[in-house]
């Protein structure tokens, strides 16, 4: 694609879209309307992507395109965050909780995954966790299991992704192996140790009125 | 009695690993009875506290004694011939959940992180055109809202509704001789008496459709009854 | 106001907004946040949208802000419609709609199925949404039923498969397996109750065999 008469179209698609657009829905779009005689590639439209994301790097504009969950979408630049939690302070957005974390790491990293699986890592029973999961669209049902009793395989969804802000569900982190675990002598996390104080204090008070 | 932060535990593994971290053990040679001690004085805490996930940490409870009484047993051989660590399992597992713990921080993260930027909110095309594509069609659609459906489905479906066409057992002429018959034992009979009998509503119109027959060609005569609502029915003498 | 630090702030809250947002509330916004020391004012904010505009004013943007509804709001240019209206059709019709999925549902778990039946389940007319599913290829006519009037019968296609991720029809999840999924918290807790129970029977056997 030598020209740019198709920058508008493509920044004006992300911009409308309402969910994030993938490189191959804007082809799509492009072709359906100009057809398919139109000489642009999906690889014309990455570019293009990047190219008009130049323009968004100053910090005269409050949003830039962002990659994710395999698309693309505008969205405001997190300086901006303090005003913009403004307008969401009327639906102020409950945080996922501890036990929601813990289940979908399992199912991100382990999927496609079933709840006797799920259960025998946490060693709790997960079964309200997996249905607010399912509720909030982050997980869904992916199939079913070969092995005895056919359990329901579950698996993360396009809104786990937006809702981590991942572009593919490759993109996480990858958890330490349990070799690397075996030499750490930090056993718990840092972050945990305010709180484990706290509570080390409590339960020698209650063991000790115990006794 | 007060409030201690039982439910920053995630589960007995999270419990488990805490005593681990706290007391300092080596994971790979916990002290069994040590930990047991210590996780049933605080499983009697969650009791107190009626825990809602009591049953799971109860569960743990009963592998850790288990494990207790394989220590003291003789150890069992694998294949290879080595012994087999009855902690080993247990081992296996906390460092499983272990990671998966790590990696919810990192989850956690991510979700800060996210918290911060918002994506456009309303905007203005008025453009419409229609445009047939499978694949957005069924675009975050998944297996679990179609089971979904047909679970709500069916649990909205009301009894079904018979519809049977049944033959009209009954004629005009038929409660015609009903009503003659009638009047051959009682000279005068109260309507409502005379349909006390009759259990559809179909024959109650026949009957009614039957009386005012007679009642046109002189048959019968009606005149007011006593009570309110009703009328009694005479038989005309020739 | 004669610095232009608020620029960003107020394109973004215009950008972010669900709704179109006034002056009023960009205002009420920024005193929030910054204390009502800040210097603005309302006719500040209006300035400033109109100095933000006259940079959108060039072709090379698909969108810019339009006053709409007695609030700010972004709005693509109408050069582009032809493009956009590929989106808007798509979300029109990127989700089926209830009535369409629940149809669906009802040939997929009771497949092969007649539409009288389907429609004595739905309690509608389902003439229109079967021929729906019928262009996308997601049922297809598998016969006719051996009743009174001989009337054809509805099942799902591979193509219906292929979307859902499945093998086979089997692998749909049960109803019996989403009503679990759909257990309220109440439910839940009832079961915990009983296994805890259980448990705990367990665990006083053992205990007593060990002493």
């Amino acid at each position: 694609m030598t020209d740019e008469t198709y920058l508008p179209v493509i920044e004006g698609l992300i911009f409308a879209s309402e969910d994030p657009i993938t490189a191959d829905e804007i082809l799509r779009a492009i072709i359906v309307i100009d057809g398919d005689s139109v000489e642009i590639t999906k690889d014309d439209i990455i570019k293009s992507v990047e190219l008009i994301n130049t323009k968004y790097e100053s910090e005269l504009y409050p949003f830039k395109i962002m990659n994710i969950a395999g698309g693309y979408s505008f969205a405001t630049k997190p300086e901006l965050s303090k005003y913009l939690g403004y307008l969401n302070s009327e639906k102020i957005k409950r945080r996922l909780s501890q036990a929601s974390l813990e289940t979908l790491s399992i199912i991100a990293y382990r999927q496609p995954v079933t709840k006797p699986d799920i259960e025998s890592i946490r060693g709790v029973n997960s079964d309200y966790i997996l249905s607010t999961l399912l509720d909030k669209k982050l997980i869904t049902i992916v199939g079913r299991a070969e092995s005895v009793g056919r359990p329901l395989l579950y698996g993360t969804t396009d809104d786990f992704l937006k809702y981590f802000g991942l572009n593919k569900i490759t993109d996480l982190p990858k958890p330490r192996e349990i070799d690397e675990l075996m030499q750490d002598e930090d056993f718990l996390e840092q972050k945990r140790k305010l709180l484990i104080q706290d509570i080390e204090e409590t339960i020698e008070f209650e063991l000790g009125d115990d006794n | 009695m007060f409030k201690i932060k039982l439910n920053s535990f995630e589960g007995p593994l999270d419990l488990l690993l805490f005593f681990i971290k706290r007391d300092e053990l080596d994971i790979y040679d916990i002290s069994i009875s040590h930990i047991t001690n210590e996780y049933l004085k605080y499983l009697e805490l969650i009791k107190i506290l009626d825990l809602e996930q009591a049953g799971d940490f109860i569960l743990l409870a009963s592998k850790l004694m288990h494990i207790k009484v394989r220590m003291l047993l003789p150890r069992e051989i694998d294949e290879q011939g080595q012994e087999i660590d009855p902690r080993a399992e247990l081992v296996q597992q906390l460092l499983e959940y272990r990671r998966y713990k790590e990696m919810a921080e990192e989850f956690s993260f991510f979700e800060s992180e996210q918290r911060k930027i918002s994506y456009r909110g309303n905007y203005n095309l008025d453009e419409k055109s229609n445009f047939d594509d499978t694949e957005l069609l069924l675009k975050n659609i998944t297996v679990y809202d179609l089971a979904k459906a047909f679970a709500r489905v069916i649990s909205n479906l009301k009894p079904e509704p018979v519809h049977q066409i049944k033959q009209i057992a009954v004629t005009v002429e038929e409660q015609m001789e009903f009503i003659k018959n009638r009047l051959l034992t009682d000279k005068k009979v109260v309507f409502t008496s005379l349909v006390e009998t009759i259990k559809t509503k179909i024959q109650l119109i026949f009957t009614f459709i039957a009386l005012l027959e007679m009642v046109k060609m002189h048959i019968v005569g009606v005149s007011e009854s006593e009570s309110f609502n009703d009328f009694v029915i005479y038989s005309i003498e020739n």
